[in-house]
């Protein structure tokens, strides 16, 4: 029960923070907010158990992605423009997609169900083997080094793609190309 | 019990700041909240942590001690340089 | 003994939590950003040190104790220095005090 | 609601019952926060802005995801340091968190991907604004129609 | 930022504590919440906030550009030579029971620790090259736009 009243609390907080950065047309006060945004969702992943996703977003919300906001808007601008479109049609659009949303989620099983079948299953058999397999206490850590090996591979890759394309992009390869082009 | 009226005495204390972060006229008092808001989640996080009988995740609390000033200090040279890196050099030190 | 713990961080809790709530009272109600910036920053220190003296009661000899201890010094170090970096800024940027004179004719 | 199964078969007047409503309310609140990022992405013209919206729409698939697994007095699924594995304690799905804890870093990374694209497009064409973008790339366009068939015009 | 004295002084003894911390994240992550993906971002948050306080030629002194460059393939590298590894010894792609047959457990736990700290140096090169490449560009902000 305490756990469902902080939750909604929060999640209060949360929507209202997810509103205010609509409204605001100060880009940098976004960022701002999204920084207390990140802060506010990993309380909430806390609360629902997830700790090491807690973990991920609170190193990754409140230092990085900060600074890399901050560094585009220091390269393009300060302020967004006036909208001059009506917001009707869009909001038209986004209210639709979320009533669809909702009449999916009355099939789906209750919050916190032990018999949904997401957890009914998987969930057991990996506790139960991961104790004599691995014999570590993270479980999270043992499926993800281990159980999922070749999706964290995957992942890795994808950083390390995202990474070079970032480089390409913002050109700290291109430069030091050039700067060799030069001695030679 | 008593983590109970701490979480509660901090959520409202959030809530207040919350307002302070939307409404505040200047920057520096957004920057002021924002920090003020992340030493409150840390604390929050640690009264989390005993009022579900599991304090070892206190690990989650320290990450946001130290993490949380790197925001703050990011912010503050963004306004007064203009750039995250290196300032131009006809404005450093102004 | 256990008694005596008990009722230390339940003095210590409700101290800070008080110092909290009044702190964010003083940061959404004064006037002008330096009175706010005292009321964040001073508060906010007391608060959190009473609150983590509370939990630390309440841990025991253990090595939450430590994280705890931990996670004090830290706060303790850098929220100071995060406020002391925002007055600069400000000061620099010319926000400057209301001083009481010029509050006075504001009033009038 | 003891088994998945009934749920299945719940007609439609269950709607209104208690335990439905407060066991579905996370996931409608979860649709709330889903849509205004969507809003954000849609009708906010601001490259920068749109980005923040996507941040916060992938956010609320998280919080979907983690959702899920969560159990009813369960805890986190990290066992004791001794490996003394209590079977009366309930430990949530770790399956979810490890899905989720990979998406946050590689969402990082190909957020870092968006927002160079965005410093590429102010140095390419000076604003950040979808609107101005449009009507730029409009102008670049016409302008290559006219010479096209400039051109055609000129070899036939 | 050269006349702020009180902050340098500060940032000197965190960056120390933040090192320190990921690296306990990294090899603790078995025992407790953390592993590869935190320690990375944490690391290189670490770096980034000395990068902020004492410029961009200070930092690049620490941690030069060629050796995040090298970093970010390395990690993906060690990842996947294990994987190569266990092959090498008769077992599966990523299957670790190949490091001790006798006492598979153990291996389970030489696997993770190396596979973990592969995802820890790609994560740590990827985001301080990113870092890197944001903030070495020329700032182009004009005053109308400011």
């Amino acid at each position: 029960m305490t756990e469902t009243i902080l939750t909604l609390i929060l999640f209060a907080m949360l929507v209202a923070v997810a509103f205010a950065i609509i409204q605001m047309r100060q880009l940098f006060a976004v960022v701002l907010l999204s920084s207390v945004f990140s802060l506010l969702t990993a309380l909430l992943f806390v609360i629902m158990d997830a700790v090491d996703v807690a973990f991920t977003e609170a190193a990754v919300g409140a230092g990085i992605s900060t600074v890399l906001m901050l560094g585009t808007i220091a390269l393009t601008r300060k302020r967004s423009a006036e909208r001059t479109r009506s917001d009707i049609l869009p909001f038209f659009v986004v209210a639709v997609t979320g009533a669809a949303l909702v009449y999916g989620t009355l099939d789906m099983p209750n919050f916190g169900d032990a018999n949904a079948p997401a957890n009914a299953y998987l969930r057991q058999d990996y506790l139960d083997r991961s104790v004599t397999e691995i014999d570590v206490p993270n479980v999270v850590t043992a499926i993800l080094a281990s159980y999922r090996g070749f999706d964290t591979l995957g992942e890795t890759a994808v950083v390390f793609t995202a990474g070079i394309g970032v480089l390409l992009l913002l050109g700290g390869l291109a430069y030091r190309r050039a700067e060799d082009d030069e001695e030679s | 019990m008593m983590f109970l009226v701490a979480a509660i005495g901090l959520l409202v204390a959030m809530a207040l700041i919350l307002v302070r972060l939307f409404a505040g006229p200047t920057v520096y008092d957004r920057i002021m909240a924002g920090n003020v808001f992340g030493t409150k989640t840390v604390l929050l996080i640690g009264v989390l942590g005993f009022l579900s009988g599991r304090p070892d995740f206190l690990d989650i609390a320290i990450l946001y001690a130290l993490i949380n000033f790197i925001g703050t200090i990011a912010v503050l040279k963004f306004f007064r340089y203009r750039t995250i890196g290196d300032a131009l050099p006809s404005e450093q030190d102004t | 003994m256990s008694a005596v713990i008990d009722i230390l961080s339940w003095v210590c809790i409700i101290g800070g939590v008080f110092f909290s709530v009044v702190g964010a009272i003083g940061m959404l109600r004064f006037p002008e950003f330096w009175t706010r910036l005292h009321a964040a920053s001073v508060a906010e220190s007391g608060g959190m040190i009473l609150l983590v003296l509370g939990m630390c009661l309440q841990a025991g000899w253990s090595l939450i104790l430590v994280k705890l201890i931990l996670i004090g010094f830290f706060l303790f170090v850098t929220g100071p220095t995060s406020s002391h970096a925002v007055a600069n800024a400000a000061l620099v940027s010319g926000q400057n005090p209301v001083v009481a004179k010029k509050a006075k004719k504001k009033r009038t | 609601m003891a088994t998945p199964s009934d749920d299945h078969g719940a007609p439609p007047e269950a709607i209104f019952d208690w335990a439905f409503l407060t066991g579905h309310a996370e996931y409608w609140m979860f649709i709330t926060l889903m849509m205004a990022g969507l809003f954000m992405v849609v009708a906010r013209g601001n490259l920068v802005k749109k980005v923040v919206g996507l941040n916060i729409f992938q956010v609320s698939v998280f919080m979907l995801y983690i959702s899920i697994g969560k159990i009813t007095d369960g805890t986190a699924p990290i066992f004791p340091l001794n490996m003394d594995v209590d079977p009366d304690v309930i430990y949530s799905n770790p399956l979810p968190h490890v899905l989720m804890l990979t998406a946050i870093v590689v969402g990082i990374a190909t957020t870092s991907l968006a927002l160079a694209l965005i410093v590429r497009i102010r140095e390419a064409f000076g604003t950040i604004e979808e609107d101005e973008l449009l009507i730029l790339e409009r102008a670049i366009d016409t302008e290559e129609n006219r010479r096209y068939s400039a051109q055609s015009a000129g070899d036939a | 930022m050269q006349h702020h004295l009180i902050l340098r002084v500060v940032v000197k003894i965190l960056v120390a504590a933040i090192i320190l911390f990921a690296l306990y994240v990294q090899f603790h992550g078995d025992f407790s919440p953390g592993g590869g993906f935190q320690a990375g971002v944490i690391m290189a948050a670490a770096f980034i906030l000395y990068g902020i306080v004492f410029g961009m030629a200070k930092v690049k002194q620490v941690v030069p550009e060629w050796v995040v460059h090298r970093m970010m393939g390395l990690g993906v590298l060690i990842y996947a030579g294990c994987g190569v590894a266990s092959m090498f010894l008769g077992y599966e792609f990523l299957n670790y029971n190949a490091f001790t047959p006798h006492h598979p457990s153990h291996g389970q736990h030489y696997g993770l620790l190396i596979v973990e700290f592969g995802v820890g140096v790609t994560v740590t090169g990827v985001m301080i090259s990113i870092f890197y490449a944001f903030a070495s560009r020329p700032p182009t902000l004009k005053d109308s736009d400011w």
